[in-house]
């Protein structure tokens, strides 16, 4: 198998499916003496700056369109809703703290989870219940799925920034509510 | 924080996630780092807000107000100097600051998730994926043990099946005897046994003994009949039977 | 717009789309002068001989993975079938009675064999008929193939439990034992 011949395969194998794809799922359809990684990495390359670009993402690679074509894109695909500023919140801690409980969680929030959000996150399909955690009352655990990787881009939970990182800069990296943004943050929560 | 920078904040009560939320407000408005915020200023400025709203008559949840108990309390430690009650608002005062860190960078977290172009939103994968699998249903799935839980079912069912209705003890008689003979005879290729004229499915042994001397019973008479012919190799052999009908002569 | 800039569209707008995309739903999103057909003209001539081809389908176009690579990756799942339960029942039957008459494996089911089952069995390779009873009729004979040793994993049929081993208490035997066992096989058949 030539280089280019390996590179049609890498392309139609991750062009089809639905899910992020392996190297090592790429790599059993290669002659034993081809890098998988090296033929995803050269796919990679081929199509940087494209309309449909290559990224990682949940464990694997998957094709996306270039993120700055979404605001032309959004006019004919329908979109959801973004999540709330509540939910994002919530699901920080969830992608941080997991496997966590609701009351941890309501605890770094310093205020009451609601169902609305809890129900967002689920429908979502970006948390999912991991357990339970043995103490009384046995509280159900919470942790981030691999979807939460997929949508967010992410290639495992490790690319997180740290939390030494975010405290860094804590006003700037924060919406800001003197700024006037925070109320256009807190009107969408509503 | 001057008065009006206060009343404004009690405007905008309700568009705060709670106490904490409103405190990570406060801190963030020092414009510190937030390991340096003084707590104590923290707690003032807290403490008159919700002194605000008491004033114009909003109604606060009840957590709002548990919190100002307790930042009246941390207060009035933190106003102590050297001594223990200071030394265990400090702990306290540790906490706080420790959880609006927390708070912090939760948010900053958020925001980051946020600013991270999002699968269905910014970033579109393929609209129609193509499935390439395929289905394989010939093989089948068998093990002994499906085989055994089936066999005992089909020879329990027999058992329920028996219960619900009871058969008798048939003795077969002669003349059931007489009438397989004369249907089956027919059929006949050769010198056959006896036995083999027993009707199908006798159960015990004591029914398989009178349904064969019936069967004899009729044999003879048949024989005498002349319709068969009868015959034993040895006493107590089996005995043959054959229709009468073609076929070469023999001892009878 | 550029022409390659317009090219990118169309190749996003393609890729993030559910159904084929038309010249119309494209030039929706392209400056007026440009023309939609000949902007996907060129975004099908520079996937020609790719690994993901553009094609044309139901008033639109749409990729598809090339014709030559899909057998490649063609993955075919084993979804093992189960017997049906009467046919269970019937070939355990005649691994027990073999050689067994058809009437006879009525007469132990307690009621009548279609010829259904008989025939899946027999299109599983897993019986086979055995000569015929030399009794009035001359039935035909059924018992086990070396396929069925094979599929159940046995060396050969006395590998099986015996039936004393089963059958722990003679079923048929005593009228005392009927009833009672009659009333625990009605609770576990249900």
């Amino acid at each position: 198998m030539t280089e280019e011949e390996a590179l049609r395969l890498a392309e139609a194998l991750v062009f089809a499916s639905a899910a992020p794809v392996g190297a090592r799922a790429l790599s059993q359809l290669l002659p034993q003496n081809m890098d998988a990684d090296a033929v995803l990495a050269a796919l990679r390359e081929r199509y940087a700056g494209r309309g449909v670009e290559l990224v990682e993402a949940g464990g694997g690679v998957q094709f996306r369109t270039a993120a700055d074509l979404a605001p032309l894109l959004r006019k004919v695909i329908e979109v959801p809703r973004r999540l709330p500023r509540v939910a994002m919140e919530t699901l920080a801690i969830i992608a941080y703290h997991q496997p966590v409980t609701r009351p941890e969680i309501e605890e770094i929030r310093g205020t009451g989870l609601s169902q609305q959000t809890l129900d967002a996150l689920l429908e979502a399909n970006l948390i999912a219940p991991k357990g339970r955690r043995e103490t009384p009352g046995r509280p159900t655990l919470w942790g981030t799925t691999p979807e939460f990787l997929t949508q967010f881009g992410l290639k495992d939970l490790r690319e997180l920034p740290r939390r030494e990182d975010l405290l860094l800069e804590p006003i700037a990296a924060s919406p800001s509510r003197e700024a006037g943004e925070g109320s256009e943050a807190l009107a969408t929560d509503h | 924080m001057s008065a009006s920078e206060a009343d404004s904040l009690v405007l905008r009560l309700d568009g705060f996630e709670g106490p904490l939320d409103l405190l990570l407000d406060l801190a963030r408005a020092q414009k510190v780092d937030l390991a340096k915020i003084s707590i104590l200023a923290l707690v003032e400025q807290y403490l008159a807000v919700i002194e605000g709203a008491r004033r114009i008559r909003l109604e606060l949840a009840a957590d709002w107000l548990v919190m100002a108990a307790w930042l009246a309390w941390l207060k009035s430690r933190l106003l102590v100097p050297d001594s223990p009650e200071a030394e265990e608002g400090e702990l306290a005062a540790d906490v706080l600051a420790a959880r609006l860190r927390d708070l912090s960078a939760i948010r900053a977290a958020a925001v980051w998730l946020g600013a991270r172009p999002q699968l269905g939103q910014d970033v579109f994968a393929r609209g129609a994926p193509e499935d390439h699998t395929e289905i394989d249903r010939s093989r089948l799935a068998l093990d002994v043990g499906s085989l055994m839980r089936a066999y005992l079912q089909a020879m329990r069912r027999q058992v329920r099946t028996r219960r619900y209705q009871p058969r008798q003890l048939t003795l077969w008689t002669v003349k059931d005897a007489l009438q397989r003979l004369g249907v089956l005879l027919g059929s006949l290729p050769d010198w056959t046994s006896l036995e083999r004229f027993l009707p199908d499915g006798i159960g015990s042994p004591t029914e398989r003994r009178a349904a064969l001397a019936s069967t004899l019973l009729a044999g003879l008479e048949m024989a005498r009949g002349g319709a068969i012919r009868l015959r034993q190799e040895e006493a107590f052999g089996p005995i043959l039977v054959r229709s009468a009908a073609g076929g070469v002569e023999e001892g009878a």
